[in-house]
């Protein structure tokens, strides 16, 4: 890891950059993940992470006070409030795993992926649902185990894996969420959440890099 | 996109303040979080039935709020489940201490929103999951099939029962026995518009329609050329006998439910297209319901459903119902 | 041309089939002549309500016929007026021997039809015409004003009276009384389609609408830029408060409604604005109807209608109905 | 009149012919008579008629089987009972009134002439109207007058003036029927019954010409 997130910016301004980050990526891509869920959803994704961040943006100031962990429970429980559907749930449980994890901002690669274990066991149970089913988990999970592994470039690995890993929902069949009603016919189109799975991450990394 | 509305993002507060006012004796409408909930809620010992999901699908599920049927609808965002906030403060305003009833459509959304709320929620709260859509098979697609059309028969038979003293586990038997016993397929001449998107979800042809469609717009089993009543009738009514394994002489309830464009006149006709076709099946037709009431905002077609009924559940579909949108 | 049907030709029978089908109990279908009656019918010493026009305007007329409104209804062809021989033979069926009172909404079709038959039926016959849309001025036009969504109140209000025993000439002068006492004024989004015809009465912009429609797609007021509802509730009520000549402190019935193609999101969203432009003008909505009564195919757009109430008015509004269509 | 009707057939083939002529022509023109009714009432004109003369062709050997009144008589109710609408009560009560006016085919212009007014009369009676109302009348009463006149060529002059007639409605602004309701707007379009109106004039004078 070429950056210690702590090194970046720690406690509030940290989660302060990563509101803005993380907002500013989806309303930039609000009508293309729309977009995205149209052709094998119901061409909400982008409104409805929108509605979610805008909630969080809106209180941003609020949730950077508190300690790290809290602020990402917080960020959970706002986006399950907020968002709806699919994607509300599953991120929000994401993320208030990811904050119970541990009061501190993470100083090592360890335990950023100790959170994001968290965050993907999570999805998995709330979802009732693993990899291969066509959802964001194919984005999270790869990207989580590039890291687990210990690269030398922490970004760069998060960066790359997310990237192919969103390509890779392209020719899968979906079998879980609302695309799973297409059957055969979903396959051919990327997954909207791990779209957005995939913009969140590419966030972070911009944060952590202090871009 | 021409609707009549303000904006897309005040459309829904505005329509449940009309459906509110318009209402007034019937339901209570709360907007932050936003439910509705029967007027004379809550009925104390009485089990109380919460349903909901994405807006778009009016009458259901506000509609069908009030004696008899529903005690608390929760609208979520058009075609966007509803957030678990407002399900748990729906379940509170209505609980009356027998347990609550949970009737949700099989939607990863609306099924995960709806489950962090029973966590949350105290006291006994149980689910039926709807999934009557036999558009997409279910053995294929783990997410299991839609909940569609039928979610509104579940939701007055179930209610009638519960407003004459059932108990939470005999409702909810009773609403995966009528759930089981029902199928459903839809059909769409033209998409729905969603109002915040601003175009049609998809495109058909002038000559084209989607046999199977969903109730958000996803597509169902193939785009075909437009078909005449009496085929469609017949295809429809052919899977959902062949799902439902409905034998010759049994009873069913048909609804011949529109999505929300297409004018009764041509509602009627395809119910006699479908009568007919029951006929052919041996299948006999003792209750209908026709009309606009699972619908896909501004979405022109229809579906069908069959709902297997002894007489039990003809009695309790024909019970006194008193909700905006349903009323006898 | 999309529609639900298996031909233009044969649509209208096929739908009076099935509505005869869903509502076996409630009315009797005859179709040839074509004409819908109370199944109760001929009610013995009671005056006798009979009404019709071109069909498309489904639930009106025979979703209205039935206990506490209509004995009978006449459907002509889409957006044609019935035939004398229809509505002779339909004033022939429920005639209790205590006078009919024919509803006529004020179209040069329909009046002549609905004049020829009354000349040829045996018996006392009187007619109410009603012509509440206020988009087109009286007295430039001879014609006189086109009979709208308000119709459906004064068959409902009528109807109510003709059921506790009110005389034939007391009957009239309450239709009239009803009649003069309601506006409407109606907005197009869409055109509608007449399945005969197969492509779309006018042609309309995407950021168009027509203010002032007609329920057969006659041209209105204007053609105009899309408004909000807001707007458009302006309009038309500001329009109807002058016509009708409401007094601050008056109370009405409000009704909104939707032309066929328009959800019912939407319909409750511009009845909230239509609600509050009443207060604006000071007038007291006492009464509400939302929902798709007086339709125009599938077009998209709505009217809204205000009817002065006074005490009876709104009880006879309140009193019981039970037909396809309206029932409380 | 260069043929007088009695010369060109008699009796039941003069109304086989007559009803054959006005059934072609209306269905001939169909399309041309919704289109005319769209731009300035409901699009159904067309269909109206073809509904009536449809009716009226069908019941053709029964009503030729009848004295020349009585079969105008009965082609009258056929329409009122078949095309609704309002050409059905003016058309049906036209043919009705004109076939009153005697029993026997016309002999002479002057017979001719009595039953058009009797018609006339019928139409401004049941459609409370008269010319410049924009509607069939302004081509029936023109034509009517023209052949009261005893012209020279009485076919080319109803033919003449029915043609005329029709051209002057364009401009008109309409006081009657559907039209009324556009007000100014219904100026600049021919009106549809006083094209029927002109199509059947034409059809009777190709048979009166043997044509
Ligand atoms: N069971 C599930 N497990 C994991 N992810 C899921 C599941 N269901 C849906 N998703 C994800 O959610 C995304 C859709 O979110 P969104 O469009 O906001 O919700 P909805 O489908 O309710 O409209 C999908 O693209 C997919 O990545
Ligand atoms: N009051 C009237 N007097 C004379 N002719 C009329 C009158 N009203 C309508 N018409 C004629 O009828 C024609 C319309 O007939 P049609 O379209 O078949 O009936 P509708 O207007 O009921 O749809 C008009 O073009 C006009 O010529
Ligand atoms: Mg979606
Ligand atoms: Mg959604
Ligand atoms: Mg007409
Ligand atoms: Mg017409």
């Amino acid at each position: 890891m070429t950056t210690e997130p702590s090194e970046v910016a720690s406690g509030d301004a940290l989660v302060t950059a990563l509101i803005g980050a993380v907002h500013d990526t989806i309303l930039a891509h609000r009508d293309e993940l729309c977009d995205l869920d149209r052709a094998i959803g119901d061409a909400d994704h982008g409104h409805n992470m929108a509605r979610g961040f805008e909630a969080v943006a809106a209180a941003s100031d609020e949730i950077a006070a508190l300690p790290f962990g809290k602020a990402l429970q917080k960020i959970g429980t706002t986006l399950v409030m907020k968002v709806g559907g699919a994607s509300g749930p599953l991120y929000g449980s994401a993320l208030m795993a990811a904050g119970k994890a541990g009061e501190d901002a993470p100083t090592s690669l360890v335990e950023v992926v100790a959170r994001l274990e968290a965050a993907v066991d999570a999805v998995k149970q709330r979802g009732k649902s693993d990899v291969g089913a066509k959802t964001m988990l194919d984005v999270l999970v790869p990207v989580t185990e590039a890291l687990k592994a210990g690269p030398a470039d922490p970004l760069a690995t998060a960066r790359g894996t997310a990237a192919e890993a969103l390509e890779a929902t392209r020719p899968m069949v979906a079998t879980k969420g609302r695309a799973a009603f297409l059957g055969e016919r979903s396959a051919g189109h990327l997954d909207p959440g791990a779209r957005s799975s995939e913009l969140i991450i590419d966030a972070v990394c911009d944060v952590v890099e202090g871009r | 996109m021409k609707k009549l509305m303000n904006s897309p993002d005040t459309l829904l507060t505005e329509s449940l303040r009309g459906f509110s006012a318009a209402h007034s004796g019937l339901v209570t409408v709360r907007l932050d979080p936003m439910f509705v909930t029967r007027a004379d809620a809550p009925r104390k010992g009485k089990v109380a039935l919460v349903s909901g999901g994405g807006s778009g699908h009016e009458p259901m599920h506000a509609g069908f709020v009030g004696m008899g049927m529903l005690d608390a609808a929760c609208p979520g965002q058009v075609f966007t489940s509803p957030t678990p906030d407002q399900i748990v403060a729906a379940i509170e305003a209505v609980d009356g201490g027998a347990g609550v009833l949970l009737i949700v459509k099989n939607y990863a959304g609306d099924v995960m929103n709806f489950e962090m709320a029973a966590e949350i929620a105290e006291g006994a709260v149980e689910t039926v999951l709807t999934n009557d859509d036999v558009a997409v098979e279910a053995s294929t697609h783990s997410q299991g099939r839609r909940g569609v059309a039928a979610t509104v028969i579940v939701e007055k038979i179930v209610g009638a029962a519960a407003e004459r003293g059932d108990d939470l586990a005999a409702l909810k038997a009773l609403g995966e026995a009528v759930n089981a016993g029902s199928g459903t397929m839809g059909v769409a001449l033209t998409s729905c518009t969603v109002p915040a998107v601003g175009r049609p979800t998809f495109d058909l042809a002038e000559d084209e329609m989607e046999m199977g469609i969903g109730i958000h717009g996803e597509p169902g089993r193939r785009r075909v050329a437009m078909m005449t009543a009496d085929a469609i009738a017949k295809e429809i009514v052919g899977a959902v006998v062949e799902d439902v394994k409905l034998a010759k002489g049994e009873e069913v309830l048909l609804l011949v439910n529109g999505m929300g464009g297409t004018p009764l006149l041509e509602l009627y006709g395809l119910y006699d297209a479908a009568l007919r076709t029951c006929g052919d099946h041996g299948v006999a037709v003792a209750r209908s319901l026709v009309g606009n009431y699972c619908t896909s905002l501004d979405m022109a077609g229809a579906s069908i459903t069959l709902t297997r009924l002894d007489g039990e559940k003809a009695a309790l579909w024909d019970a006194p119902v008193h909700t905006a949108a349903m009323r006898w």
